[in-house]
């Protein structure tokens, strides 16, 4: 059969199928395109173009050897040549792809040969594989930069027929897919911006499967035998970023106190649902991460309020967050918050503004203001959202000892040394930090009982090939 | 019509009104009658004349005769027969036939009584398909016969018109010739002359007059002008307050009434023999539904007896009519001449107000107009020179559209005379309202034609009187009340009225009211646009006594707008005839009324009916009105019988005799004799 | 008569260039632009500078407002700063379904409205005319968005008879839209017809007690023919301009119905306009939104001409 | 007899204000009693609903989400386990403070302008007049929605802008009636007076065109409430905490099939009041004596 898949138009019509445009059509890519290396069952890094990869001593030069007979949807055959081409591609700074963020310490990549090559990076970095595993990093045809946005051509499951992100985009199955030919015939991808109307859709059966679903609307599939449901932890979150270098914010006596007073289990069940997520205490490192350190940081009234005390707020403070509807979660956050916060004597306002120039006028310019992140692998969260200096990090975190363990963390080869590093990295923001994360999320995925092959993984593991709609 | 005839017809009575009373739920949720117990028979042939009042039920009745209620009414007791068959039994299905068909009705307006959307042909064909059986083939034939028959000229034209293309005379024959296509066996008119011109009114009622003798159709013709009643009718019914008060042929009623209302109602109508003023009725009829007791014209009765109060009063046989009163029989008879109000002039020679070479018109070019260079059109109003003296009352009268609205928005301001002079003693009135001094607005006030339109109707009394006082003295509140209560008093109403909304107020009362407003500004000059026409004649006669009254105890000055050429009569000092916005005549009223006629002032007066069996209107040829002024010319060249080919040409020179000014071409001998020729009606103009 | 429509004409004309100038100022003055709103959190530094430079956006208002007209005097109306697409594509089709959603909702919605009207009026207070204006005013006052659900849980998720979302190519033809047109057609119809059908209502009645009503009657005119040939066209005189309002004023707030069944419409389109800060595509669709105002006006202009004798013949 | 002593001897009593006649009118009709009943309901509620409201209608409990309707919640709970009736008692507040203060705006300037307007003529007039036509022809939701992204949300913003863009139709449909007015005698009479055109406007014009406006102001309500329901439907309404009917429902609305009262309730609360304030204005005009058509703009 066909699958059918819902998408919210997140780019306006804009949607490009260059994995690496800032309006990347991510639902499409991950059936059109391959990684080099993808999130196995178990979190770690898998082989997917690649088979084989091993780093040099210091950590500065990756080799990896790439999967015999890989074709291309145009038929040609994926070499060396088509990796460096993509991979030098991504850091061009004609281009100016936001994913050179993460891939911008590779400074050369060399073709040993047709099936092997290397990888030559700026500083040390023992978790390549985990920066290749980005969802963006897809492997296209060498010198095919240009029209790739309209053309699809690379070397997924799926083959594109037609582009058409505000309507039905339609993909065919690609019989000569690397893993075998696809269980379906096809797929469609058909925008429907309005998420109550996905979830309609979904009911009415005009789609097959809705990949994110609130727990509320959980209720709707949960005792219906036409629906099945799957719960998936992911590493996204939402939080409110509170700026360190604004009084009264600045003390970090204060800070922790406001993180303090949150019971997070009663906000995960009341914002997204008693199961929605997995606590966590304000480091953004998730629960399948495996340098994820558990803390605890049970609600404690009394200690927020003898610390704000030793700050010299023994009457309590009143803060300020500006938040928009970008994401419902928000405002429900910030209700509970005030709700919460208010026992401890602090006073939390809510300063709603338009949602559309929230993230250029908002966001890291009020003293605080509502976030979200996708999941990302911890070295590179911790570096984009906390390292002094770097351009998203929210909170204006400057804290030379935590920009040190970063350093450390990354060029320390031995595992278990690096996780002890980036637990102290991870603690250090609970004690100090500036931004309240409650939880990651869970995802819920929606699908109809006739879907078969569908893994309960995050959605960038989804095994494509194996989906099929009876 | 001759009486014999008429006595024979009683015999089998068309139709008859058995006993009749029809009430309706008022405001307040109470059934009160609106017709009350009355009897009345129509023979085959014969015309009755229904007159009465404002209000006193006459088109009731008459909606009546063709079994139709107003919403909201029902049938109290009685029946009415048509044919010994009670109207009101019918099953809907034959009272569809029957009206439009055997009863025809002619409503009184018959601009809103056609359907705007649909073309005259459409509309005959209707009435054709429905009620004459004939083929669709030969409606359009019949159609053009009927129109003929109405004496519309061009009836091929005619049909493919819509209603809002005829002129109000000509939509009323086409109302007529609807309700011939049912040939009729009764004919219903609902004073279908009331709101049109003098002479368009004298046309249709001679038109209705012929008809009848060609068809030999019934009537019921339905008017409040006794005059027009006159013409028409056999027999008169007089009602009152719901009743028929008195009965009888028509002569009997006009010239011998019986009832003190009939008397009285004859008496207040100004005639063009008489002199002075015409007494007044007093009072108001009583409202709907509050009279329950005794004879409804007992209060305002000048012979009241105790028992007028307490019984009703049976209909009671009289030689020749029948009449509802107790002291029928026992009053003296008429005492009309001696009851004629005649006051003195009071006039000046001192020149008040001055109109010289006056041309108004209401045509603003535009942008477009002024590019593409397009001549104005002919202006409406040009040339008038007058000259009016403090304390006189100037009478300006024409026919409608003949810009005597117009002069009057000229002097007062709202419409600037676009050349000429216009003055008030010194002052210059050419300049707009809005850049007159205070002083001078003051000077010059206004009465209007319809009371209802002239006072803001979400105001009391004394806000309305309280503008100009405040504006012109500014008298602080207090100050104004009591300068207001004795406006009021100055027009003969109580204080208690200043409370009241004009909504509140009888037609006559809203006049007052207009009028005490309008001398509170202690005015020099008042200009009066057709106060009287929308007022009752009994109420005209006590309206225009007052004014009178108020003339002399000022010694102001009147410009009196009317159409109504007793009314001019009556009240006026001098006289100017107006046709097309072209002065034709001006003079003093005795030797306008009596000396030299221009052909339009003898038109007019010709056309003139009186409340008198035997006086016959003479009739002009032609009752067409005219779209524009003549470019050239005299201004009466189209209509006038003696016409020259120098009338097309040049302006007619003003030749005087004893102060009376007329503007024609042909010498004043001549006109003299040429006039008295009889002028008939053409059968079909073409 | 020529003369009155070119002076409506060029009354039309003198609107729609307000209505661009309007709509340029108030999109000018807004804070953010298309590149803020388009790159979100990337919004910074040369990334941002490049993305105005490439589209303009660092020339003077004045000119891009004069550039743009210029375009659509010659029949372009530019191109998306988001989609970086001819407007004229993006626009064309997304006019075409709400065109086809509107006319069928008006084909359905306005002689429903006008029989039901009628019907009211001739049973003044009577248990028709109260369950007809009862259902009406009810009618109006549920946001279209609880009516949407209601429609949506019954008919699509309950009954399965229509589909619950519109799920075509955007240029799909006309005949693959028709399934998915009815439940927001039902909804818009819905709307419409509550406020016609009490226009026609008191029109109607007005028009039942008039004059010419009443000397119908007195002619023996059959009840039927008196409504439908004397009646029923003076009584649509006063509506028809209050139906071209009616339904203009609905086409520009179809927003929501298309919001949720995910239609194709110029509506949404709009609203995603407005997200963007897409310019360009805001003033163009307020330029076409103000054209179908205008000319539903014009028509119902035309209308009444053809219905109303005074208008149409000089006297 | 004669007319004068008639004249003042008829007993009279002192005749009932025109309001009081309104009124009693009003008294006559049953919609309007019923329409005005709950309104003044709604009224009273929305003023008071603090100290009614059975819970405080932002305390979110976990263990209550979408519960159905009960006895310790009559109208049952949302999906933060908030009770309903408490918040469908308050969600009318800001609704109502908004639209009504937005109905006293448009009704205020447009009816000043329109008066003005219709009262002045000419050029000015005309002009003016094609401006007003342009503003009607912008899509209305594009124009509020231009405008709120340009001023905000607050609350007193939200009236402004309402108030601004309901008051342009009540321009066009009070110099419609003023322009009924402006030839009428009366009026003509106090231009001949020489009135200033101040004085005309406010004390002949405005006592008659009142009854328009008062009718005006009642449709024009009932369509902004609709308005702003839309407007928090699309997220540019009220601000939450605090609850609103309109975002209630678009909260709830994907909830339907399985918890119907928390689109019902409000939905209801919405629509009753909306039907309160038509059948209140639909038996005021026909009090006043202005049975009219509605016009839509
Ligand atoms: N619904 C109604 N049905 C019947 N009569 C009514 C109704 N409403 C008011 N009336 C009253 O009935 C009385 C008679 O009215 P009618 O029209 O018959 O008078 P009329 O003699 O024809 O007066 P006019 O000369 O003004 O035409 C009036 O006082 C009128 O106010
Ligand atoms: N506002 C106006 N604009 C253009 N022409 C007008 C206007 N008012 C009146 N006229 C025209 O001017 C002419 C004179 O009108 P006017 O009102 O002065 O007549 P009138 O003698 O007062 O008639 P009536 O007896 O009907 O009151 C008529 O032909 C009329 O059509
Ligand atoms: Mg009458
Ligand atoms: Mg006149
Ligand atoms: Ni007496």
């Amino acid at each position: 059969g066909t699958i059918r898949l819902g998408h919210d138009v997140g780019y306006a019509g804009a949607e490009s199928l260059d994995p690496i445009s800032p309006s990347r059509f991510f639902e499409a890519n991950q059936m059109l395109y391959s990684r080099l290396i993808r999130q196995g069952q178990d979190g770690q890094p898998s082989p997917e173009l690649a088979t084989e990869w091993s780093a040099s001593a210091d950590a500065k030069t990756w080799t990896l050897t790439l999967r015999k007979g890989v074709k291309f949807h145009d038929g040609s055959d994926l070499t060396s040549a088509d990796v460096k081409y993509t991979l030098e591609r991504i850091n061009d700074p004609e281009i100016d792809s936001p994913v050179a963020a993460v891939l911008g310490i590779i400074s050369e990549v060399n073709v040993l040969d047709d099936q092997r090559f290397e990888i030559k990076l700026s500083a040390p970095h023992a978790d390549l594989p985990l920066l290749l595993m980005d969802y963006r990093v897809r492997i296209i045809p060498e010198g095919s930069g240009d029209n790739i946005a309209k053309t699809g051509i690379g070397s997924g499951p799926f083959m594109l027929e037609e582009l058409d992100s505000e309507g039905t985009t339609v993909l065919v199955a690609n019989p000569h897919y690397w893993e075998g030919a696809p269980a379906a015939d096809g797929a469609e991808l058909i925008g429907i911006p309005d998420s109550q109307a996905r979830v309609q859709a979904l009911m009415a059966g005009q789609v097959d499967l809705e990949q994110s679903i609130t727990a509320q609307q959980k209720r709707l599939f949960q005792n219906n035998p036409q629906f099945k449901l799957q719960t998936i932890a992911t590493g996204e979150w939402r939080g409110l970023a509170f700026r360190t270098d604004m009084a009264p914010l600045d003390d970090p006596r204060v800070r922790k106190a406001l993180r303090m007073v949150v019971d997070r289990q009663e906000m995960m069940t009341l914002v997204s649902g008693a199961e929605a997520g997995v606590i966590t205490c304000d480091h953004p490192v998730w629960s399948g991460d495996q340098y994820r350190t558990e803390i605890d940081c049970a609600q404690d009234i009394e200690g927020a309020k003898k610390l704000l005390a030793e700050a010299g707020f023994p009457n309590g403070i009143e803060v300020t967050i500006s938040a928009a509807d970008n994401e419902p979660e928000w405002i429900h956050m910030i209700e509970v918050y005030q709700q919460q916060a208010a026992k401890a004597g602090i006073k939390v306002n809510l300063n709603m503004v338009p949602s559309d120039g929230y993230w250029s006028d908002v966001w890291m310019k009020h003293p605080a203001s509502a976030s979200r992140w996708s999941q990302r692998p911890a070295d590179q969260i911790l570096n984009e959202a906390f390292r002094s200096g770097s351009a998203w990090n929210e909170t204006f975190f400057d804290n030379p000892a935590f920009d040190q363990a970063l350093d450390d963390a990354r060029s320390e080869l031995d595992f278990e040394q690096r996780k002890a590093l980036y637990a102290k990295l991870q603690t250090i923001l609970w004690e100090e930090g500036g931004e309240l994360i409650p939880y990651h999320l869970n995802q819920t995925r929606a699908l109809r009982s006739n879907v078969t092959g569908l893994d309960p993984v995050e959605q960038f593991s989804i095994r494509w090939h194996k989906v099929d709609v009876e | 019509m001759s009486e014999p005839q008429t006595m024979n017809m009683k015999m089998t009575p068309m139709i008859e009104v058995d006993n009749f009373t029809l009430g309706y739920t008022n405001a307040e949720g109470r059934l009160v009658s609106v017709l009350r117990n009355v009897s009345l028979q129509v023979a085959p042939g014969e015309a009755l004349g229904l007159v009465g009042e404002s209000g006193c039920g006459k088109s009731t009745l008459a909606l009546a005769m063709m079994a139709f209620l107003r919403s909201g009414s029902q049938v109290q007791n009685g029946a009415i027969r048509f044919h010994g068959q009670d109207l009101f039994a019918l099953k809907p299905q034959s009272l569809q036939s029957l009206r439009g068909g055997r009863i025809g009705l002619i409503p009184q307006n018959a601009g809103q009584s056609l359907t705007p959307t649909l073309k005259i042909d459409a509309q005959l064909y209707e009435a054709l398909k429905l009620h004459s059986g004939l083929p669709s083939s030969q409606w359009r034939q019949h159609a053009i016969e009927l129109l003929q028959q109405v004496r519309l000229p061009a009836p091929e034209a005619m049909l493919e018109r819509y209603p809002h293309q005829l002129s109000g005379g000509q939509q009323q024959r086409v109302a007529v010739a609807m309700a011939l296509a049912g040939e009729p066996e009764l004919l219903i008119l609902d004073e279908p002359t009331t709101g049109l011109d003098v002479t368009t009114q004298a046309h249709i009622l001679e038109l209705l007059r012929t008809l009848r003798q060609e068809l030999g159709m019934a009537m019921v013709f339905v008017s409040h002008d006794l005059g027009a009643v006159a013409r028409i009718s056999d027999r008169i019914a007089v009602m009152y307050a719901g009743e028929v008060i008195e009965l009888g042929s028509s002569r009997d009623v006009l010239l011998e009434p019986a009832h003190p209302y009939t008397r009285a109602l004859l008496n207040a109508i100004p005639r063009l023999d008489a002199e002075g003023l015409p007494p007044s009725l007093p009072g108001y009829p009583p409202k709907v539904g509050s009279i329950t007791q005794g004879c409804a014209f007992a209060s305002r009765c000048s012979h009241a007896q105790p028992i007028c109060s307490e019984q009703n009063a049976p209909m009671m046989a009289l030689a020749g009519h029948q009449v509802r009163c107790h002291l029928s029989g026992h009053l003296e008879q008429t005492e009309a001449a001696s009851n004629v109000v005649s006051l003195p002039v009071q006039s000046t020679d001192e020149p008040l107000l001055l109109l010289e070479q006056v041309q108004i018109s209401y045509h603003r070019p535009g942008l477009i107009d002024a590019w593409l260079q397009r001549p104005a059109p002919v202006a409406t109003v040009d040339g008038v020179d007058l000259q009016l003296n403090r304390g006189e009352t100037l009478a300006l009268v024409g026919e409608s559209g003949s810009g005597k609205s117009t002069i009057m928005r000229a002097i007062s301001g709202i419409l600037p005379a676009r050349s000429g002079q216009i003055r008030l003693k010194q002052d210059d009135l050419n300049q707009p309202v809005e850049q007159r001094s205070k002083a001078l607005t003051r000077r010059v006030q206004m009465i209007f034609q319809n009371p209802d339109a002239s006072l803001n109707p979400r105001h009391t009394v004394f806000e309305i009187l309280q503008q100009p006082l405040r504006l012109y003295f500014g008298l602080n509140h207090d100050a104004c009340r009591d300068k207001a209560a004795e406006l009021l008093s100055l027009v003969r109403l109580a204080p208690h009225y200043l409370d009241r909304m004009p909504g509140q107020l009888s037609g006559g009362e809203k006049q007052r009211v207009a009028i005490a407003r309008c001398f509170a500004g202690e005015p020099d000059l008042i200009l009066c646009d057709e106060v009287t026409s929308a007022l009752d004649v009994s109420v005209q006669a006590a309206v225009l006594k007052l004014l009178k009254e108020l003339q002399q105890q000022r010694g102001v000055t009147y410009l009196f707008i009317a159409h109504d050429l007793a009314v001019v009569k009556a009240i006026a000092d001098q006289v100017a005839v107006l046709y097309q916005g072209r002065l034709c005549q001006v003079g003093p009223v005795s030797e306008v009324f009596t000396g030299h006629h221009h052909p339009y002032t003898r038109t007019l007066m010709n056309a003139v009916l009186e409340p008198d069996p035997d006086h016959q209107p003479v009739i002009a040829g032609d009752d067409s009105p005219e779209q524009h002024p003549p470019a050239r010319g005299c201004a009466y060249q189209r209509r006038c019988p003696l016409a020259e080919p120098r009338c097309k040409e040049q302006l007619p020179p003003w030749q005087a005799h004893q102060g009376n000014r007329i503007r024609c071409h042909l010498e004043l001998d001549a006109l003299a004799t040429l006039i008295d020729r009889p002028q008939l009606i053409k059968a079909v103009n073409a | 008569m020529l003369k009155l429509i070119l002076q409506r004409l060029a009354m039309a004309l003198f609107t729609l260039l307000t209505v661009c100038v309007l709509v340029f100022s108030i999109t000018e003055a807004l804070p953010g632009d298309v590149c803020t709103a388009y790159l979100g959190r990337d919004a910074q530094g040369t990334r941002l500078e490049n993305c105005r430079q490439a589209r303009n956006l660092d020339q003077p208002a004045l000119q891009r407002f004069a550039d743009w007209g210029t375009g659509v005097l010659q029949g372009s109306l530019g191109t998306s700063l988001k989609r970086d697409k001819p407007i004229n594509d993006l626009v064309a089709t997304r006019m075409r379904n709400t065109a086809v959603l509107a006319l069928g909702a008006a084909v359905i919605g306005i002689p429903l409205a006008i029989f039901l009207g009628v019907i009211a009026a001739l049973r003044r207070d009577r248990p028709a005319d109260v369950l007809i204006s009862g259902g009406s005013i009810f009618a109006m006052t549920i946001p279209e968005f609880v009516t949407a659900t209601v429609l949506v849980l019954i008919f699509s998720i309950q009954l399965q008879w229509f589909p619950a979302v519109t799920t075509v190519r955007h240029n799909a033809p006309v005949s693959e839209l028709l399934p998915n047109i009815v439940l927001p057609m039902i909804t818009l119809a819905l709307v419409m017809m509550a406020h016609i059908l009490r226009m026609v209502r008191s029109a109607m009645i007005d028009v039942m007690a008039s004059d010419f009503v009443q000397m119908a009657r007195l002619k023996g005119v059959p009840f039927w023919r008196i409504v439908c040939l004397h009646a029923l066209p003076s009584a649509m005189l006063p509506t028809i301009n209050i139906i071209a309002l009616t339904v203009a004023w609905l086409l520009g707030g179809a927003v929501i119905i298309e919001q949720v069944f995910n239609y194709p419409g110029i509506g949404t389109l709009m609203i995603r306009a407005i997200y963007d800060r897409d310019l360009p595509l805001v003033q163009a669709i307020a330029l076409i939104l103000a054209t179908v105002y205008v000319l539903c006006n014009l028509l119902a202009d035309l209308s009444s001409l053809a219905l109303n004798p005074r208008l149409r013949t000089a006297r | 007899m004669t007319a004068i002593t008639m004249d003042m001897n008829t007993p009279v009593a002192k005749p009932a204000s025109r309001w009081r006649q309104v009124w009693s009118n009003l008294r006559r009709s049953p919609s309007g009693m019923i329409g005005l009943s709950m309104l003044t309901l709604h009224l009273l509620m929305a003023l008071l609903a603090p100290w009614l409201a059975p819970y405080d209608w932002t305390l979110q409990d976990g263990y209550q989400i979408l519960q159905p309707p009960s006895e310790a919640f009559w109208f049952g709970t949302d999906h933060m386990g908030r009770d309903l009736l408490s918040r469908t008692m308050m969600g009318g507040r800001e609704a109502i403070t908004v639209t009504l203060l937005g109905t006293l705006l448009a009704v205020g300037w447009g009816g000043l302008v329109g008066m003005t307007l219709g009262f002045v003529g000419g050029r000015v007039d005309a002009w003016v007049m094609r401006f007003i036509d342009a503003l009607l022809a912008i899509p209305w939701l594009l124009f509020l929605l231009l405008v709120i992204a340009l001023v905000g949300q607050q609350t007193w913003t939200l009236v402004l802008t309402l108030g601004f863009f309901f008051g342009i139709a009540v321009v066009r449909v009070v110099r419609g009636a003023t322009l009924e007015y402006v030839p009428r005698d009366f009026v003509i009479a106090a231009r001949t007076r020489g009135e200033s055109r101040l004085n005309i406007v406010v004390r002949e014009l405005l006592p008659n065109v009142l009854d328009a406006l008062l009718v005006e102001a009642a449709m024009r309500w009932a369509w902004m409430l609709l308005a702003f329901s839309s407007l928090s439907f699309l997220g540019f309404g009220v601000v939450p905490p605090t609850p609103d009917w309109g975002l209630m429902i678009a909260d709830s609305r994907g909830m339907i099939s399985i918890a119907p009262w928390a689109v019902i309730f409000p939905a209801l609360a919405l629509s009753t009041l909306i039907i309160s304030i038509n059948l209140t204005a639909d038996a005021l005009a026909k009090a006043i004596g202005l049975d009219r058509a509605k016009a839509p703009v």
